[in-house]
């Protein structure tokens, strides 16, 4: 059997691209430092491939068709949001694990939307440059990636009970894959952030506190127990991407977090926070 | 229904590129393919994301259109409209 | 509650709007005959709405987003796919009915793709034109549609005993609808058919024989134990839209189904059958 | 992949007018920048629908494909084409 040996719950905030020198230049290299650290802890572990679990921003899928989750199982290339420092590239996805986890769904109650040829959004594609291709730059070894898009962004919302219960079943369909590989999984987004309303710019550093205590505790009750209410109330629609740590918390099976680095950065638009998921 | 109709316009002036160029070639006759009634249309004409948004519009598309259709395109001026005081912005969907 | 009382399967051939004098004119009435049976028998009923259960044909969801099966929530319109006598129109879907059915479905483990403003293809725009709007203008009452879309003709394809689960999970939603309207279901595609393949222009009768006789005793499980071999062998890649027929069978929950028609018309490429789903 | 490729390609140019037309005006650019071999480009250059349903791409695209961007666009030619010997032929995608 595969198994998914460890994760990380980070953000991927494209303002950091656009406008890397808006805060002051220790705070950012902090957050900067904080995705080295992933890479350097992924490059040391024996992972091989990574499922990384974001959101679509309205721009992937349109009104004709918004899946509540969706895998790519074939050919990917992104970011359609191309960035400063962040240009379209073609990623290396681990196909036949993919469509394993897609079958295996299928199997079990859930209907996986299926990406047979898929661009992504930065919320691939920044943790994807910034900690898969960078520990293989560090470690001179391969790592595939897997993409995993979840409705958090856009309603109708995935429920975060389903986002759990999607994670469970991603971690079930790992270890029946016929491999004796080790998996990390990158739970992308958050945490307080406002997009494109009024209250942009506004970071809750209270709210993006108590979700990192969650996620340290690997309290996924605790985090699912929050309404959408609360959510958007407390951390903004931007917040409402913990159903990607949700998901990738419950893939990960992990008994606790440790807090890489926490920083409020309103210039960022974003409170970023960075978690590793350990097991054990 | 009306947010429904306004997010399709905004989600095809996003991202499809044939749209854009056909609603840049004549506004009215693009929007006139879609059953919007003259307040929506106004709306998208306008870049009136304030509105939009009261309507119920995902405030990703109304501001990925804003960036990509408004003539000014700035975050800040999609702020002031918005009525918003930050003196950040996120410069894309975050 | 709501109810759905009746149903039809029928077929969606473009062919007979395109090349509608290519059969012998006997044959071609009898089958635009059939249309105008469902469409009275409709507007005989008190149905006031109808849920069209389809298929993408491979043009309206793309590689980048393959759905195992999709509800139109909100605007609609179409065909994309325009034909002479066929063209697009707006389409008065029944909202609150098919957000209910999208909303139950997230509630029991269907995690519907929801399209908010959707344009349909022929699979939903024939029956709804020779039918639904057929049976508006002999009533002179109002019909409404929703349509459904399953992944019968693009792989990976929804399993038979999926689709079936799916129309009981319909016909739950429906039932627990806060309304005491009445629904009509429409199964629509089939029966043998082979699609841009070297066989197209094959018809096999006997293989139609077959599904019109489970479909006449209601006998879902004889339809779901066709394997996919066995119909695309027998039926054609065409024939894998007796997922919709299963879809909307288990959503009529009839008892028996009546046979209005049936023609083989090689010249439309298509065996073509009309059933009527009978309840009691 | 090369059927993922295959397919997302003539998906495209099936229903994208974007992409439509930028094949046209250059089709060696346009599959410039999928990750496609030379034999994959010469199917959909060749419009060669045998070959690419014995890649595994669905022939719901490979027609389609055929009746938007081929010269011909004759549906009996696209059987010919396939090695079929029908004397009827859907005339476009049942
Ligand atoms: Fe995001
Ligand atoms: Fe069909």
């Amino acid at each position: 059997m595969a198994e998914i040996t460890g994760g990380f719950l980070v953000p991927h905030d494209p303002v950091m691209f656009v406008a890397p020198d808006a805060p002051e230049a220790d705070k950012a290299k902090k957050v900067w430092d904080a995705y080295e650290t992933c890479a350097q802890r992924l490059a040391d572990s024996a992972a091989s491939s990574v499922i990384i679990i974001g959101n679509d921003h309205y721009m992937l899928f349109g009104t004709t068709c918004l899946p509540k989750y969706c895998i790519a199982t074939g050919h990917v290339e992104g970011p359609l949001d191309q960035l400063p420092g962040l240009k379209k590239e073609q990623v290396s996805n681990h196909e036949a694990l993919a469509q394993h986890i897609a079958q295996q769904g299928s199997d079990s109650g859930f209907d996986w939307a299926v990406a047979r040829s898929f661009t992504t959004d930065h919320a691939f594609s920044i943790p994807y440059k910034l900690i898969v291709r960078r520990a293989e730059e560090i470690s001179g070894r391969s790592i595939t990636a897997i993409p995993v898009y979840l409705a958090s962004a856009v309603d109708p919302f995935i429920t975060k009970a389903r986002a759990r219960q999607l994670g469970e079943q991603i971690r079930a369909a790992v270890e029946s894959f016929d491999s004796d590989e080790q998996l990390f999984v990158i739970g992308s987004g958050g945490i307080s952030h406002w997009v494109g309303v009024k209250e942009t710019g506004k970071v809750n550093e209270a709210f993006d506190h108590q979700v990192i205590d969650l996620c340290c505790n690997a309290d996924i009750d605790g985090l699912a127990a929050y309404t959408d209410e609360q959510v958007l109330e407390n951390g903004g629609n931007g917040a409402m991407e913990i159903r990607n740590f949700i998901c990738a918390m419950a893939a990960a099976n992990a008994s606790r977090g440790e807090l890489i680095e926490y920083q409020p950065v309103p210039e960022w638009v974003t409170g970023l926070g960075f978690i590793e998921l350990k097991k054990g | 229904m009306k947010r429904d109709v306004l997010e399709r316009i905004l989600w095809s002036l996003s991202v499809d590129r044939f749209s854009k160029e056909k609603y840049r070639e004549d506004p009215q006759k693009f929007l006139g393919r879609f059953p919007l009634d003259e307040e929506g249309a106004r709306m998208i004409l306008e870049f009136d994301v304030k509105a939009m948004q009261e309507e119920g519009v995902n405030p990703m598309l109304t501001l990925g259109y804003w960036i990509e259709m408004s003539p000014d395109r700035r975050v800040s001026s999609y702020n002031r409209k918005l009525g918003s005081d930050s003196a950040h912005s996120a410069s894309i969907k975050g």
